[in-house]
């Protein structure tokens, strides 16, 4: 069990990455720590992904010098999948920062509990 | 004939166009082009439908130039035809529903965005349908969840801004466990296609080993998706987002955002892990709990809800839970019958939104029972209509929802150990479905004066005919089940 | 010819029933005479249909059927004439004395109607030749006797005549449990002398037929005023008018022990009974009540409900010697009907002349009603003489019978213990009737008054009814001819 | 006959209201007229299909698999067909009368007439399936029935009755959904039609769903826990207290549970079982609970409904039974309490009617201003009381030889639960019948000036009923022997 730990203290730190940022996702109560700890866990899956495609001594996926053998570079498709992945992300956060920011202008806090509360207290 | 293998690929582009054009547009323009688009949609998930249903067989079609392993593919056989054609005919019915409602709810300089997340919506929506690709897949499902947002908040009311936030907050929970599911399967497979990766399952499960991670990957990419579809636990963001969000959204998204997800849930199932597989991992028993947790909580909220749409809401959640419930018994007739719950759903509880605001309209906009007093007699279509809706979600026969109920009961009698719960739930279900639907229908057909106004049919035409599309839908599922549940089945043995 | 004559069993059921309906549907009559005349005529009429059947030979007839298993079936053996002579008797004279009493009452019409349709439906009850024929009577006598006790229309009559007709119901229905059963386990329903069914059937099914029994038993004894479902009888009898709370008393509850008679002695068989538990409990309970009627009578202030309470004793006696099953005893308890019910319509009716004459109720009330109404008082005295049991009255022989009967019965307790509450119950008999006696032939010092005139309508039955008393005690071979012929047959 | 007439005569009911309903007419008495005509009509047909059966099945949707929607006429159905179209005209003559006085007439007919059809599909339902659709559809028709008056009160009913009424059916569905999965096929046929190879081990299962199918139907026939939706129905307009929650609703409750019990999972299969002792027990202490209630009842209309709540419950003591003769019990019952208390309800409605007084305290002397319609009502009362040569005596000593019969200990104390019932029967309805006729002292007659007896309308149905109430008590024979066959005793 330890061996495996150790040997793929990559994966580790990702999954731990994500638990982090999939609590703060969950639990926090400000919006921007959310957003944070969104990115956090986004940022973990994409470091397991690397981890996962990176194979020891081999190049980035760029074909260079026309080597068109496959031992030469590293594992392709997870390296496009992060690279889509940070597009999703990228887009999904700014989303989330519109809608933060709009709260904030109208309701003045970034506590998204306290917005429940008034707006159940407007009767709306 | 090729031109039809042709089709799914086409209409996810056209729709994808078309929210690109639509972002240039005016209102009006937006408005025309969504509509024809969407009918093309319907008009080519048909021919495709049609073809599919008589060769009897299933389609892949390859994206660009790669083959199997590497490339991307779109797959298609009967039931993700019929899928796509039931979700553009629902859509839209919403859409013409709730289409006063948009000019009145949102700023004219907006009404073009609404299309763009239209379409946009619609887009992933067939892509979720149609796609054999696990990472494609996760892609179409964050578009998805960013149109369905747009359409949350377009109105600008405080409430939809704060429900977009969580649901926003919630699906990205979803989506990332979802995601992490995709990597670890992929790490164990080195596949991202599905019928790929299930070969490789298939081997893994053979050679006995890494079974715990199958396991956990299979929980998080179900839990994944139960959240985003608001199963029962993960339903706090669904009563506002669908409340208070403007009609069309919310039948949209009560009947199409959350069955994609089921219906990714379903392909997950078939194709990627292969459903005997599937069904003796534990987690279709926690789905099975929590389905029929979902289908008593759901409505036991409904009951104590005051709002009219709110009510309508907790009542998906309800629904939502008949479903996995359906899931959950882990036979061939418990899929088919969800499937056709799916549809059924959809149709009805469409209806439903569409129907209340029809009354709420006639009632100075108001959504608490008190007001709603009577609204029947102030818009006619909109009463008959809703009590259409209710009576086939209390399961009347020669509605639909009560062939699905029939379904689900004679699911559950093959599956010994959730027999009895699941009748019993089923019936208990049904008796608070009554409890809270019918008061409602007998509310709104008291009459008392008031001094709001009454709307004639004829002012309204595109409100009526749309009801009436509604009606004869439902009736159609009700009454000639038979056809569509030959074809659920049959799709589901070329599924996989 | 006999076969063609059969239907004339209807004829004196029906013909009062018809000719009740008729009065009650009809206008007031002009005169009061008219009234009259026309229920005397039909009472005298009945009884001459009646004596017809009576006096006729062996008949017959199955009127229709209600199911095919249930015929209304109707047919006329010793025990039946016997019932039917003293029903016929005693109606007719009490319909008499009713013409003068009812002076001084409202609603003539509606009593009479109802007192016509009485008489046709007992008579119904004594010709029936099977059990459901009889439950069919027997629900009716309640029915049409119900307007009798309500008659007064106060208050104190509706809550007596409710509680009437729901003891009287809940008798008809516990019977009924047993009568469902007979009908069901037996091979028929017909009356038949000594039980229907085979001794070895009854062993087979013996707790069964206990059950039922004692259903039976208890149900049929509501009527009778039996313990512990008596208190009807002292609710509903007094607050009728005079005559009607006479056959009341007199006929009426005889129409239960007329019910025992033939279930128990027609139909289960009184073979079966003998050593049984229930053959206990019951004489427990008729010991229990003619010991209660009797002290309670002693201790009631107001005349009408002392001779209700000597009826619900009285009547158990005639229970305790049905109970005894035994041939002595039978014959007692038959004698003791017929003495019975002379005796008690006569004691009623000089209670009813006497509230007539003077309005008084209560025994206090009535000191010197004897220098007032004397004949009406000697009356009194003979009947209360013959229920007492002092020769030469007809008390006497039945009593007589009843006791001998129980010592011949090889009953190990009862056999001493039941003549010696008879008795004691004499003894209390004696106590609460003869005071008014005492009372009203001596007032004692300083009471004055004058003879009052008694109408001759009222005086003729009393006294016919007291020499009846008298004349069947002097020679009851009379009656006992016929009842020999009864209990040859049934033990 | 033609299968295609039984597909008619629940189609002309419903037509005929709609035309009521919708089409513009002139004056009151032409759509009466028309209305009259048209159920008259349909009954004669009900009556002559009643004697030329159609052998034929008139298949009319397919729904999934084996299941459709399927109309045919054997014995149970003839019997409930010809009691609902006997009663219907007559019934409908007495509502034009009643109804003056109440508001939206016409859409009060079309209800009235649709049930008509209903209620008749139920009848001459060929499948189990079949009969659960019609048995919904009969809960929606009524609902507006019953909220007709559309007070508070009204509202509530109705609210309670959809409750209570559909929640039951949900239940019902369980037990239907068991019949089509082990069952070898899903038509009515006497003695059941489970498989016993399929059914294997799961008897335990089946028993136990027979019983919760029980409840979900007894909750129209207003068993127990389940009944208190009926006295409170009672606010509706008297023709439907006295035709729908007298006969055709909770008969219909009554006529689900017997086909359930004699021709879906069939008597050999229950018998001795506990769901039987079960439902037994339930069906014995509704008819005692319901007695007493009513003994405690002052509104009139409550107390009959509670009346009929035990009496529904003696058709239900024959259905559990489970014997042939439990059936000819039920069905007898089944035929003479419909007639019993549809006459008593409608005597009831005639004095709401003529006087307007609702409580029993309020009748007092009553009878001597309307004696027909107490006349009537005696009869009507000494019949359900089971007084003999009046037709309740028959069902009644039936049902109790049934039991008898069928040997079973706990229907012998199911006989005393009748008899019990039979007193407070006497209780509740004699009371009322002697107020009535004896007022006491305090009573003045000077207070019911202008009281009568209504016209011939309500007068004629009732004697009609009463006629027939005194018949079938003298003379039942040809009747029960009728039943007897359809039982196959």
């Amino acid at each position: 069990m330890g061996n495996h730990v150790l040997a793929n203290y990559g994966e580790v730190v990702a999954m731990l990455l994500f638990g982090i940022g999939f609590t703060n996702l969950l639990l926090q109560k400000n919006m921007i720590k959310k957003i944070i700890g969104l990115n956090i866990m986004d940022t973990a899956v994409y470091l397991f992904l690397a981890e996962k495609g990176y194979i020891e001594g081999h190049l980035a996926p760029i074909i260079v010098n026309g080597d068109l053998s496959p031992d030469t570079y590293i594992n392709p498709i997870p390296s496009g999948l992060v690279l889509t992945g940070i597009v999703v992300s990228v887009s999904v956060t700014a989303l989330m920062l519109s809608l933060t920011i709009r709260l904030y202008r109208r309701y003045h806090t970034l506590d998204l509990d306290e917005i429940t509360i008034r707006l159940k207290k407007e009767g709306r | 004939m090729n031109a039809i293998l042709n089709f799914p690929c086409f209409s996810i582009l056209l729709a994808m166009f078309a929210a690109i054009i639509s972002s240039v547009l005016k209102g009006k323009g937006a408005r025309i082009l969504n509509t024809c688009v969407v009918s093309i949609v319907a008009l080519m998930s048909l021919a495709a439908l049609i073809f599919t249903v008589r060769t009897g067989e299933c389609y892949v079609y390859v994206m660009g130039h790669f083959p199997a392993p590497l490339g991307n593919e779109l797959r298609f056989g009967a039931l993700e035809a019929g899928t796509a054609l039931f979700f553009a005919v629902i859509m839209l019915l919403s859409l013409n529903g709730g289409r006063r409602k948009i000019k009145l709810e949102i700023a004219e300089n907006k009404e073009h965005l609404y299309y763009v997340m239209v379409n946009l919506l619609l887009s992933s929506l067939l892509a979720l349908v149609y796609t054999n690709d696990l990472f494609t897949a996760y892609v179409f499902v964050e578009i998805n969840t960013i149109s369905a947002c747009g359409l949350i908040m377009i109105t600008e009311h405080g409430r939809c801004i704060e429900a977009a936030m969580r649901y926003m907050i919630m699906s990205l929970l979803g989506s990332g466990l979802f995601l992490i599911g995709i990597c670890i399967l992929y790490d164990l497979t080195g596949h991202l296609l599905m019928s790929d990766i299930h070969a490789s399952v298939e081997a893994i499960v053979a050679a006995g080993t890494y079974s715990v991670p199958l396991l956990v990957t299979i929980a998080l990419m179900v839990v994944g998706l139960a959240i985003k579809s608001a199963l029962f636990p993960f339903h706090s963001w669904l009563p506002d987002a669908y409340g208070y969000s403007t009609v069309s959204s919310a039948a949209m998204l009560s009947s199409l955002v959350s069955k994609g997800y089921i219906f990714l849930l379903i392909k997950l199932i078939y194709r990627v892990i292969g459903f005997p597989i599937f069904t003796e991992s534990r987690v279709i028993d926690v789905l099975f709990i929590f389905g029929i947790v979902g289908m008593i909580m759901g409505s036991l909220s409904a009951i104590k809800e005051n709002d009219i749409r709110r009510m309508i809401s907790y009542s998906s959640v309800a629904q939502i839970g008949y479903i996995y419930m359906g899931f959950g018994l882990g036979t061939l007739a418990g899929m088919a019958a969800s499937i056709f719950h799916i549809l059924s759903h959809a149709a009805t509880k469409s209806l439903l939104f569409v129907s209340a605001v029809g009354l709420t309209d006639v009632s100075g906009n108001h959504k608490d029972f008190e007001r709603l007093t009577g609204a029947a007699y102030r818009n006619k279509a909109a009463g008959v209509a809703f009590t259409v809706g209710a009576l086939s979600m209390v399961g009347i026969p020669a509605f639909s929802g009560f062939v699905s109920k029939l379904l689900f009961a004679q699911a559950a009698l093959d599956q010994h150990g959730k027999m009895l719960p699941a009748l019993i739930v089923l019936a208990v279900s049904s008796v608070l479905n009554v409890i809270y639907f019918m008061k409602t229908v007998i509310r709104i057909y008291t009459p008392v004066q008031t001094g709001y106004p009454s709307i004639k049919m004829r002012e309204n035409k595109l409100f009526v005919m749309t009801l009436l599309c509604f009606i004869a839908l439902n009736l159609l599922l009700g009454m000639c089940s038979e056809p569509i549940t030959e074809w659920i089945v049959q799709g589901l043995h070329v599924f996989a | 010819m006999e076969e063609k004559m059969n239907f004339i069993l209807l004829v004196p059921i029906l013909f009062p029933v018809i000719a009740g309906v008729f009065l009650l549907w009809k206008r007031e009559f002009q005169k009061r005479r008219s009234l009259l005349i026309f229920v005397g005529a039909v009472l005298l009429l009945t009884g001459a249909f009646a004596a017809v059947g009576i006096l006729g030979g062996e008949r017959r007839f199955t009127a229709f059927y209600l199911t095919e298993e249930l015929p209304v079936f109707f047919k006329l053996d010793e025990l039946g004439r016997l019932f039917a002579s003293l029903v016929t008797v005693v109606w007719i004279l009490a319909g008499f004395f009713s013409f003068a009493y009812m002076k001084k009452e409202k609603r003539e019409k509606r009593y009479f109607g109802f007192y016509l349709i009485t008489f046709g439906v007992l008579l119904g009850l004594d010709f029936a030749g099977n059990l459901i024929t009889m439950y069919l009577f027997y629900e009716f006598m309640t029915l049409a006797s119900l307007p009798l006790v309500l008659h007064s229309q106060t208050g104190e009559a509706r809550m007596a005549g409710l509680k009437y007709l729901f003891y009287s119901f809940c008798g008809a229905y516990l019977a009924l449990f047993g009568v469902y059963f007979l009908v069901r386990m037996g091979n028929t329903i017909e009356f038949t002398p000594g039980g229907v069914f085979e001794s070895s059937f009854l062993l087979e099914h013996q707790t069964l037929f206990l059950v039922i029994t004692m259903l039976l038993v208890l149900g049929f004894g509501v009527k009778a005023g039996m313990f512990p479902l008596h208190a009807w009888l002292t609710a509903a009898h007094p607050v009728a008018p005079g005559p009607a709370s006479g056959v009341l008393s007199g006929i009426i509850v005889k129409g239960g022990v007329l019910a025992l008679i033939r279930v128990l002695y027609y139909l289960i068989g009184p073979d079966f009974l003998i050593g049984t538990k229930v053959q206990k409990a019951w004489i427990v309970l008729t010991l229990i009540t003619i010991f209660m009627g009797s002290m309670l009578a002693f201790r009631e202030p107001v005349l009408k409900k002392r001779l209700a309470y000597s009826t619900v004793s009285q009547v158990s006696y005639i229970l305790f010697g049905l109970a005894v099953c035994e041939r002595t005893a039978f014959e007692g308890a038959l004698l003791h009907v017929i003495a019975h019910a002379f005796i008690k319509v006569c004691l009623f009716l000089c209670a009813g002349a006497m509230i007539y004459q003077t309005g008084c109720k209560r025994v206090e009330e009535l000191r010197g009603i004897g220098k007032r109404m004397p004949v009406t008082l000697w009356c009194y005295t003979i009947a209360s003489l013959g229920l007492i049991g002092i020769p030469p009255t007809s008390g006497f022989v039945s009593k007589w019978y009843l006791g001998t009967g129980a010592l011949d019965g090889k009953m190990p307790v009862f056999s001493w213990l039941g003549p010696l509450v008879l008795i004691v119950s004499a003894l209390l008999t004696a106590g609460y009737l003869l005071p008014v006696t005492m009372r009203g032939f001596f007032p004692g010092e300083g009471f004055a008054c004058r003879r009052e005139k008694e109408a001759r309508l009222m005086t003729a039955p009393l006294i016919i009814f007291a020499a009846l008393t008298l004349f069947i005690g002097i020679f009851p071979e009379t009656a006992l001819t016929v009842i020999r012929a009864i209990s040859g047959v049934c033990i | 006959m033609n299968a295609v007439y039984l597909l008619l005569v629940v189609l002309i009911p419903p037509l005929a209201g709609a035309v009521v309903a919708f089409a513009p007419w002139r004056r009151r008495a032409h759509w009466m007229c028309f209305l009259e005509l048209a159920v008259i009509l349909n009954s004669v047909l009900v009556w002559l299909l009643l004697f030329n059966r159609p052998a034929d099945t008139l298949t009319l949707i397919h729904f999934t698999g084996e299941l459709s929607i399927a109309f045919r006429l054997d014995g149970l159905g003839t019997v409930f067909a010809g009691l609902v179209s006997f009663l219907w005209p007559f019934a409908t003559l007495y509502a034009f009368e009643y109804m003056t006085k109440e508001k939206h007439e016409r859409v009060f007919f079309f209800f009235y007439t649709l049930t008509y059809g209903v209620t008749l599909a139920i009848a001459l339902s060929d499948n189990i399936l079949t009969m659960y659709c019609f048995y919904e559809m009969l809960t929606l028709a009524t609902v507006p029935l019953v909220m007709h008056t559309l007070s508070r009160e009204a509202i509530l009913a109705s609210r309670k009755y959809l409750y209570y009424s559909i929640g039951g059916a949900a239940f019902a569905f369980i037990g239907m959904i068991f019949v089509i999965t082990y069952g070898d096929t899903t038509e009515f046929l006497l003695g059941g039609v489970l498989n016993m190879s399929k059914v294997g081990e799961n008897r335990d299962i089946l028993q136990f769903i027979y019983f919760l199918t029980f409840l979900g139907f007894g909750v129209k026939a207003a068993v127990c826990p389940f009944n208190s939706w009926l006295p409170k129905a009672g606010v509706a307009p008297t023709p439907v207290t006295a035709l729908l929650h007298a006969v055709a609703v909770v008969k219909s409750g009554a006529f689900a549970i017997l086909r359930v019990t004699y021709y879906s999972f069939g008597t050999d299969f229950l018998r001795g079982s506990f769901a039987q002792n079960a439902v037994m027990a339930i069906v014995m202490f509704t008819i005692v609970y319901g007695c007493s209630m009513a003994v405690k009842e002052t509104h009139l209309k409550r107390r009959l409904a509670y009346s009929t709540i035990s009496n529904l419950s003696y058709i239900l003591f024959g259905a559990a039974l489970m014997t042939p003769f439990g059936l000819v019990g039920a069905l007898s019952h089944m035929v003479f309490h419909a007639l019993m208390k549809i006459t008593s309800f409608f005597c009831a409605g005639a004095i709401i009617h003529q006087t307007e007084r609702i409580y029993v305290h309020q009748l007092d002397g009553l009878a001597k201003k309307m004696p027909k319609i107490f006349g009537i009502f005696t009869v009507s009362a000494l019949a359900l009381m089971g007084v003999p040569g009046l037709c309740g005596f028959i069902s009644k000593f039936y049902l109790a030889s049934a039991a008898i019969e069928s040997g079973n200990v706990l229907s012998y104390f199911g006989i005393g639960c009748l008899l019990i019932s039979a007193l407070l029967t006497a209780i509740y309805m004699l009371s009322i019948v002697v107020r009535a006729y004896f007022p006491t002292g305090e009573f003045r007659e000077e207070t019911l000036e202008g009281i009568s007896d209504p016209n011939w309308m309500m007068l004629l149905p009732l004697i009609v009923f009463v006629i027939f109430i005194v018949g079938f008590g003298l003379f039942c024979a040809p009747l029960i022997s009728f039943f007897g066959d359809i039982a196959g005793v």
